[in-house]
């Protein structure tokens, strides 16, 4: 049994518990331990101290850190802004200098850091850690017969040197290996890589820009896929093209109704957990799917 | 003749890696007197060149060109040529290093080896022709002019080995083939073991693990040659269909900083080849085939490059788009989208395109690392062999020298340069050994004038090969019926030792006087029989040979009646024409042992020194009153070499050394001779002393000058000046440059131009020389470079990426928008366009230095090469023979360019050209006499009409109008081509060897039958 | 036009901005571009573009620049350029200076961060929890101690405590 | 389809220069490529050594097709041979058209050495153009073979 810090976010909790329900439902099952970590914070995002100033940003991350370190356990975290801008941290903080600061800091608010503790993706910890195989082997349902099509979240790819698990160079391959394990048919297209566009000041800057990337994704996705849903493992990814989809079809001549699940969400499904508490929450209907999962 | 020595040792030079380099350099030295051992461990000779498809700047093959010199200088007993062996280790030093070799065993036994194929067709699964050349197409082959002609056996993956051995019909195949291994001493020892190309997938960005349709530039040259997996035709790998667009995609693996990215230097020759392979695309496949080369800046610096650049984007239309692109996705159509945001644009583009080359660049390997390692040799900090500007291929152990890509990167013409130069150097401490070849032991030449022609036929079976699809014995009973045929026999594998031997017996018992062979190619066994009849006391052009198995057995195995009527009527041509053949006589003349040089700059001092030093007599004519050049001008080079104090020890060794004769205030004014034996006159010194002097060569070193245009102000405002003009500054006066807080360089400043359109190639490293200095002195200045390509080719990049760390400004113009520059006091206002900001900037500046870098001596070298009748380019520098193969040879024998006379180049490019020169010097002067062949061309005067046809037509320009008003055709300059003999109206030439009697005959013999 | 002699130059602005000499290797090569999603927007966020007016020193020019705020921090850019620039954390470094520069730029987020702790209702999302039967977490909001110490931190720190009359009350 | 009549053979000679087409033609053989058999190869140094007498003395002697097998454009070992061989054919083509001998039956083809595909690509065509054509007039006597030889090689000597 392996034990981790579940690091939430804000999103996540705040906005699709569902999800949060399909980490807690489904890991333990799995022989992982999440454990829940009092006065977590933001992680922080990078639209907030990393845009303002290093000092808060690093000291923010390292709070976080510090409350798994304390406990003598790595993060386990979902949602990939979250993972990024915690690994960066990590990865700033190997800095002696930096640390050294950013202890001064930590110590007003009586902690510290040594740099111990890890950052895992939810997808690193079953895919390194549980493994395909038990995955698979697990699962009392599957998804046999339903094609799907995965995004990766950026935040867990680039830049390699900061984040990532893929076991080797190339193409990535875990998310769809996970999803594979629990029966779907993963299909391949032009767009793959695509980022979704949905974190950050994009769609700020230039809403109908944002939604043309997402489009021309989305419209791959149509037109060179049997797609049945698409599978996330990031909570930004999940909600920018679960939400999106409505008023690009309202703008355009197309329809989008494509389901969007987080992986864990589909793999509690295949646990048996109760779609109400694992899967309740989406724009986009996603019964279709879920009345399949059997 | 005897060849004059200094003091050398007996022994012999080891030439590591047979590539271009290697083996330009093994042939120099066979050819200068020296004994090699030629060590590649690969299982045959060639490099890199053999994988490409058409080379720069001519975009032909020339392996045709260049591999035919191997076997023959292999046949000279010279080169003992290894394939499949390594270095293990060296001791000892210069003179006498013990060297340990080992070769992996091929299983097959080269000298019996047909190359029939018989054992790759029965056991493919260990027989292979092919090291895995390209992971998409294992089993295409090599090239077909592979050296040596050879198959190679894996022995531990072959089930059956009794099988195997008995596939073989001559029974070449070795079971117990053993490693060896053996201790020689050498010499010298001389490196040219090459690079390796990078590996480009850890930029998963561009997809070339995944994607089918994008290949490196190495494996889409594979593609375009006709022995690659394609035969040459340019078709995707995804779906065998022809693309319509093709992207390039520049500096992949090199200038880069970030892990997996690459090296930081720069590759050198792959802006040059992604250009040659989109116009061979364009010319080969399709002008409607959209080609496009992304890139940073095209860097093509080279003789000639930069006018093969334009034409490609004027008349090729390869198209260019500044922008590194790591954006590749496969479309929906299965096209590759690039997404991209030229420089000049501001408009993102995603375009589709079916294949995408990455031009992936050059890295030394852990195992080239490893053989410097055994042999002590430095490296700098990318592993490339440590060579300085003074000594361009001398490596930090003394007797050990370096060629080729392991140098540095570069292209062919550089390799053959360098390769050159190290055979100069290689053969210092090794002494010429007369020739191994047994000359003496040949039995006289058998006087056939008066004997009634006596044809012999001797026909191969060649095992299966012949004899399994024609009937031997047939052909052999219809040669007895042809005229003068006296003697014909089956000899089963007639170039077996056994066979040999039993021709030569028979051709002196029988007292033939022609011969023919039935058998396999001419290009492969004419110089084996040519040898045997020589044996046989019978001059070596008594022979010919039906081609019975390449293009008669080999083709019409399902026709064996008609190949055996073909085989008969091949015989008949091959008797028709030997009854024609007569004894010829190879052209010889003796040569003069002395050398002139003309030019007393680095390249000229250099080439005296190096061939005063192997014991030749050197004229050095200088026109200035002092040696020295272009050089005196510079104070140190980009890696910080004092260039005075080399300059200072260079003349004194020259003007002290005995060997060489220095005329200053020197003027050539008439010449005349033969290679050989030239005479030329000058007049020296302040009274005009008219002197004439024999020499057996000539090296022009000539130089060019430093351009001075009038343009950004030169000459009219102080504050603007040349990168030339501040080098004395920045040693001497640096108060002065710590008041430049503001710099502006300005780059291509009269060159790159319609006035001088060649790029100066060492303008963009000299301002990064300089920008770098002014840093050292004052460390506030803001220096600003206006460029239009960076080209800091090789490890230049270093420097270019550390002027850009220390905070230099580089900004790029373009040409039809050039920088303003006007005065405001004493400082001058500049203005110019900067395309990343989309907006123009102004400043003053203290100082703008323009980089002017060269121009030809136009007047000096029109005058020169009037004198000498040479040729030159367009832009007034001396044109070489052949610009990849023969960079260093003038097109008349005997003459040799070295330095800047030949094209813009740095110290180090200059000093190697010279010690090249002086290898090809010696190359022909130790000769003694030149053997010439025999196929040359011979003026019959009697018939000539002094209609001057041929003078125009001969690719050489070899025939001329004597003084009796005939055509004359110098054979010591004829390449033997028979173009003039075609052309000749009154048919007064005829080319030996090849003469029209022989060719008609040829034709009578086979057509005989038919009309009569 | 830019008149370098009119306008505001600081030459070694970069030093300011970046905490790496690693900027100064930007050749303008384009490949972070080529592959940044922000780089679609209108007017696109252009690193290369960006970088230079950091090495320029252009002061005026680059307080204007709103692009750095639509990075949607993929770090596609960092992974790909090929001079290590760190292209992503350039573009952050951008909007700390700003902010730095200018406190109209101070991102209203991390006002919300000081005082709660999260850039979402986390503590207050009660009702939505329940219907899929989760609880209530342990924010930090129900550890006052905790909250007191991690504002006591962030008041160390410059952006908080210089603009302190934004986090206070 | 069946052929009802024997086929007709034509002879035909190809002047192959050494560095290119020659050694493609071998190349051919290495692949164990086929060709017909009526091709038969003379050997030049360069196919610029072709001469109008040559390749006139082959109809003469009774070839029903004759070509000129050269370098590539731009690869001729000895810088241009090709092209002027390529010149000549088309002169050499007027000639025998003159004479009453169609000129398609000589023509010039460019190829490099390691196109041994292409060699017996071209040969295989050739042989295929010249039957259709039938035998050469001067085998089969239409035109005065007599006359068509001397004016043909007084054209030539001039
Ligand atoms: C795709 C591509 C296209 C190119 N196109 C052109 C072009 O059009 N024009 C042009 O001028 N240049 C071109 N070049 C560059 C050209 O190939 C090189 O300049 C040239 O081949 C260098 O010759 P070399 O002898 O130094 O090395 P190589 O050709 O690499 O030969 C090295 C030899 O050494 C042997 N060797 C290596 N290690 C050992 C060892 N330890 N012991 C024994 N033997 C060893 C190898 O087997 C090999 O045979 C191109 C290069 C590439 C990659
Ligand atoms: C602006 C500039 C900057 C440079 N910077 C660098 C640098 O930073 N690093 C570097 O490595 N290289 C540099 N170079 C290049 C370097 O100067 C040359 O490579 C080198 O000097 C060439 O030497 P050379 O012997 O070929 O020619 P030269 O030095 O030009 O020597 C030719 C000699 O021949 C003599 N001569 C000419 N015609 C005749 C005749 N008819 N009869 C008799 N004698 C004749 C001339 O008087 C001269 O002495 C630079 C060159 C220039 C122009
Ligand atoms: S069968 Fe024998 S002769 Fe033929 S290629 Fe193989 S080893 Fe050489
Ligand atoms: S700039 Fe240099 S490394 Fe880049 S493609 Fe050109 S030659 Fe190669
Ligand atoms: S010479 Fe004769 S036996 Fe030798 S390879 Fe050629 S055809 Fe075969
Ligand atoms: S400055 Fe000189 S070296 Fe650089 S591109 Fe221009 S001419 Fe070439
Ligand atoms: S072409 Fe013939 S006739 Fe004319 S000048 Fe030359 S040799 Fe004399
Ligand atoms: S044979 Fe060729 S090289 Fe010799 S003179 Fe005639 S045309 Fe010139
Ligand atoms: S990829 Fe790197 S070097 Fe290229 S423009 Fe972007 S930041 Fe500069
Ligand atoms: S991290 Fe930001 S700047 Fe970089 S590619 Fe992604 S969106 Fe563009």
């Amino acid at each position: 049994m392996s034990k981790y810090g579940l690091f939430l976010g804000c999103n996540t909790p705040a906005l699709r518990p569902d999800v949060e329900h399909a980490i807690r439902k489904s890991m333990p099952q799995l022989g992982v331990d999440l454990v829940d970590l009092p006065g977590f914070v933001c992680c922080p995002a990078f639209g907030t101290f990393p845009s303002a100033d290093e000092d808060a940003q690093l000291a923010t991350n390292a709070w976080n850190l510090s409350l798994g370190e304390a406990e003598g356990l790595d993060l386990a975290v979902q949602c990939g802004s979250c993972y990024s801008s915690l690994s960066m941290g990590s990865h700033l903080l190997k800095d002696p200098k930096k640390l050294t600061r950013t202890n001064e800091l930590l110590a007003k608010g009586g902690r510290s850091f040594k740099g111990e503790s890890k950052v895992r993706h939810m997808m690193d910890v079953l895919y390194n850690d549980v493994g395909v195989d038990k995955i698979s082997k697990t699962i009392t349902k599957s998804l046999k017969g339903l094609h799907g099509i995965v995004q990766f979240p950026c935040h867990t790819l680039y830049p390699s040197e900061v984040v990532g698990f893929e076991p080797d160079k190339g193409p990535p391959h875990v998310l769809p290996d996970l999803l594979e394990a629990l029966g779907a048919t993963v299909e391949h297209y032009s767009l793959e890589y695509q980022c979704c566009g949905g974190a950050g000041g994009f769609h700020k800057a230039d809403a109908p820009a944002a939604h043309n990337f997402l489009k021309s994704k989305l419209d791959a996705i149509k037109t060179e896929t049997k797609a049945d849903f698409i599978v996330v493992s990031c909570i930004t990814c999940l909600m920018w093209m679960d939400v999106q989809q409505k008023p690009l079809s309202e703008a355009g001549e197309e329809t989008y109704n494509i389901p969007v699940f987080d992986y864990n969400q589909l793999l509690a499904l295949c646990l048996g957990a109760p779609a109400e508490q694992v899967a309740a929450i989406s724009t986009i209907n996603r019964d279709a799917v879920i009345e399949k999962i059997k | 003749m005897t060849h004059p020595q200094s003091n050398q040792s007996e022994g012999k030079v080891l030439v590591v890696g047979g590539g271009m380099g290697g083996m330009r350099t093994a042939l120099d030295l066979a050819e200068s007197g020296r004994d090699v051992v030629l060590v590649d461990k690969a299982v045959s000779i060639g490099g890199l060149m053999t994988q490409l498809d058409r080379t720069f700047p001519t975009n032909n093959c020339d392996l045709c060109t260049l591999s035919p010199n191997l076997s023959q200088a292999g046949r000279a007993h010279r080169i003992d040529l290894r394939t499949m062996t390594r270095v293990e280790a060296t001791k000892g030093e210069q003179g006498a290093f013990e060297v340990t070799l080992t070769t992996t065993p091929r299983h097959i036994d080269i000298d019996r080896c047909t190359a029939c194929g018989d054992c790759l067709r029965d056991h493919p699964e260990c027989v292979s022709f092919t090291p895995g050349l390209d992971h998409r197409a294992p089993t295409c082959m090599r090239y077909p002019q592979a050296i040596p002609q050879a198959y190679s056996i894996n022995m531990e993956q072959c089930a059956d080995v009794d099988a195997l051995v008995k596939s073989c019909p001559v029974g070449a195949i070795v079971i117990d083939d053993k490693i060896t291994t053996v201790t020689e001493t050498f010499g010298s020892i001389v490196l040219a073991p090459g690079a390796e190309v990078y590996d480009p997938s850890p930029i998963a960005a561009l997809g070339y693990s995944e994607q089918p349709d994008v290949l490196t530039s190495l494996e889409y040259e594979r593609l375009l040659s006709a022995s690659g997996p394609t035969g040459g035709k340019l078709l995707r790998p995804s779906n065998g269909q022809a693309p319509k667009k093709v992207a390039w995609l520049q500096c992949v693996g090199s200038r880069a900083r970030q892990a997996d990215q690459g090296v930081s230097y720069c590759s050198s020759a792959c802006c040059m080849f992604a250009i040659k392979e989109a116009i061979v695309t364009k010319e080969r496949f399709g002008t409607d085939i959209e080609t496009t080369i992304f890139n940073m800046d095209i860097r093509t610096s080279g003789k000639g490059y930069e006018a093969y650049y334009q034409r490609s984007k004027d008349t090729d239309e390869v198209r260019f788009v500044r922008c590194r692109t790591q954006n590749l996705q496969a479309g929906e159509t299965g096209a590759l989208q690039l997404r991209y945001l030229p420089e000049e644009s501001d408009t993102f583009v995603t375009e589709g395109f079916d294949m995408v080359v990455l031009s992936t660049g050059f890295f030394i390997p852990e195992d080239i690392r490893t053989l410097a390692d055994q042999l002590k040799v430095d490296l700098n900090a990318h592993g490339f062999a440590l060579t300085d500007s003074f000594h361009p291929v001398s490596t930090s152990r003394a007797g050990v020298y370096v060629a080729g890509l392991f140098e540095g990167p570069k292209d062919i013409p550089e390799t053959m340069v360098q390769a050159s130069a190290a055979a100069c150097m290689a053969a210092t401490h090794v002494g010429v050994t007369p020739d191994a070849s047994p000359t003496e032991e040949l039995p006289p030449e058998r006087k056939i004038d008066d004997e009634p022609v006596r044809v012999g036929v001797f026909v191969c079976e060649c095992g299966e090969n012949i004899g399994g699809v024609v009937d031997v014995d047939n052909l052999v009973s219809h040669a007895q019926t042809l005229g003068d045929v006296t003697h014909s026999e089956n000899v089963g594998y007639g170039c077996s030792a056994e066979s040999m031997e039993h021709i030569r017996e028979t051709i002196v018992e029988q007292k033939l006087n022609r011969v023919v062979i039935g058998g396999c190619s001419p290009r492969t066994h004419l110089t084996r029989f040519q040898d045997l009849l020589r044996k046989a006391g019978l001059n070596r052009y008594l022979v010919d040979i039906a081609n019975l198995r390449d293009q008669d057995a080999w083709v019409h195995r399902d026709a064996p009646e008609l190949a055996t009527a073909k085989g008969r009527e091949l015989i008949q041509m091959g008797v028709a024409a030997v009854r024609q053949s007569k004894p010829l006589a190879d052209q010889t003349l003796p040569m003069s042992q002395d050398v002139l040089v003309v030019g007393g700059g680095v390249a000229g001092m250099s080439a005296a020194l190096s061939l005063a030093g192997q014991g030749f007599k050197v004229h050095l004519a200088e026109r200035e009153n002092e040696l020295g050049g272009e050089a005196r001008n510079l104070r140190r080079t980009l890696e910080g070499e004092d260039v005075r104090t080399q300059i200072e020890h260079l003349v004194a060794a020259t003007e002290g050394h005995d060997k060489i004769q220095v005329y200053t205030g020197a003027l050539i004014v008439d010449h005349g001779g033969m290679p050989g034996k030239f005479t030329t006159g000058m007049q020296v010194g302040p009274q005009l002393f008219y002197r004439q002097i024999t020499h057996g060569a000539t090296v022009l070193a000539t130089g060019a000058l430093a351009n001075r245009p009038s343009v950004y102000m030169l000459g009219e405002h102080d504050a603007v000046s040349t990168q030339h003009d501040i080098e004395s500054l920045l040693e001497d006066d640096t108060d002065t440059v710590k008041t430049w807080s503001k710099v502006v360089m300005i780059q291509c400043a009269g060159s790159r131009t319609k006035e001088n359109p060649a790029c100066s190639r060492i303008c963009c490293q000299s301002s990064i020389k300089n920008a770098l200095r002014i840093l050292d002195v004052n460390p506030a200045a803001s220096i600003w470079v206006l460029y239009r390509d960076m080209r800091t080719i090789g490890m230049q990049e270093d420097a270019y990426q550390e002027a850009r760390r220390r905070g230099v400004i580089f900004v790029r113009y373009d040409p039809e928008n050039p920088p303003q520059v006007e005065p405001v006091d004493d400082k001058v206002k500049v203005t110019f366009h900067d395309p990343i900001l989309a907006d123009d900037l102004s400043m003053h500046a203290d100082r703008v230095l323009l980089s002017t870098g060269f121009i030809a001596d136009d007047e000096g070298t029109e005058e020169l090469a009037r004198i000498f009748r040479l040729p030159r380019t367009e832009d007034g520098y001396l044109l070489e023979d052949h610009i990849k193969l023969r960079p260093v040879d003038l097109p008349t024998l005997g003459f040799y360019v070295a330095g800047t006379a030949h094209s813009p180049k740095s110290i180090k490019e200059s000093v190697a050209q010279a010690q090249a020169a002086a290898s090809r010097v010696q190359t022909l002067l130790a000769r003694g006499e030149i053997n010439l062949g025999a196929a040359v061309a011979r003026v019959e005067a009697s018939r000539c009409a002094a209609c001057l046809v041929c003078v125009r037509a001969c690719p050489y320009g070899v025939p001329f109008i004597n003084a009796d008003g005939n055509s004359e055709i110098d054979p010591a300059l004829c390449h033997g081509c028979g173009i003039c003999a075609a052309e000749c109206p009154a048919k007064a030439i005829q080319l030996q060897q090849f003469d029209d009697d022989q060719i008609l005959a040829k034709l009578e013999g086979l057509l005989e039958r038919i009309t009569a | 036009m830019i008149d370098l002699e009119q306008s505001e130059v600081i030459p070694d602005m970069w030093k300011d901005v970046f905490d790496s000499e690693d900027i100064r290797f930007c050749f303008n090569c384009g490949s972070c571009i080529s592959v940044c999603p922000a780089s679609n927007a209108s007017p696109p966020l252009l690193i290369r573009r960006l970088a230079r007016l950091v090495l320029l020193g252009l002061e005026d020019e680059l307080l204007d620049e709103d692009t750095p705020w639509s990075c949607v921090s993929c770090s596609r850019c960092e992974e790909v350029c090929p001079m290590g620039v760190r292209p992503f954390e350039l573009g952050l470094a951008i909007r700390r200076w700003q902010v730095r520069n200018d406190e109209t730029r101070i991102p209203p987020s991390i006002v919300e961060l000081y005082k709660e702790g999260y850039t979402q209702p986390v503590s207050k999302a009660v009702a939505l929890r329940a219907s899929v039967g989760l609880g209530e977490l342990p924010t930090i909001d129900k550890y006052p101690e905790m909250l007191k110490g991690y504002q006591d931190m962030l008041m160390a720190t410059d952006v908080v405590s210089n603009n302190d009359y934004m986090f206070k009350g | 389809m069946s052929e009802p009549t024997p086929q007709f053979e034509p002879v035909i000679v190809a002047f192959c220069c050494h560095y290119c087409a020659y050694t493609a033609a071998d190349q051919a053989g290495a692949q164990r490529l086929s060709y017909p058999a009526n091709v038969k190869i003379v050997r030049v140094p360069c196919s610029g050594k072709v001469d109008a007498l040559h390749l006139l003395r082959a109809f003469e002697k009774g070839a029903d097709g004759v070509y000129v097998a050269g370098c590539l454009e731009g690869d001729c070992h000895f810088n241009n041979g090709n092209t002027r061989a390529a010149r000549r054919v088309t002169q050499v083509q007027k000639l025998i058209e003159e004479i009453g001998i169609e000129k398609e039956r000589i023509e010039m083809v460019l190829m490099s050495a390691g196109m041994g595909d292409r060699f017996a690509e071209v040969a295989t065509e050739i042989t295929e153009k010249i039957r259709a054509l039938g035998p050469s007039p001067i085998r089969g006597g239409k035109p005065a073979p007599a006359r068509a030889q001397t004016k043909a090689s007084a054209k030539a000597a001039k």
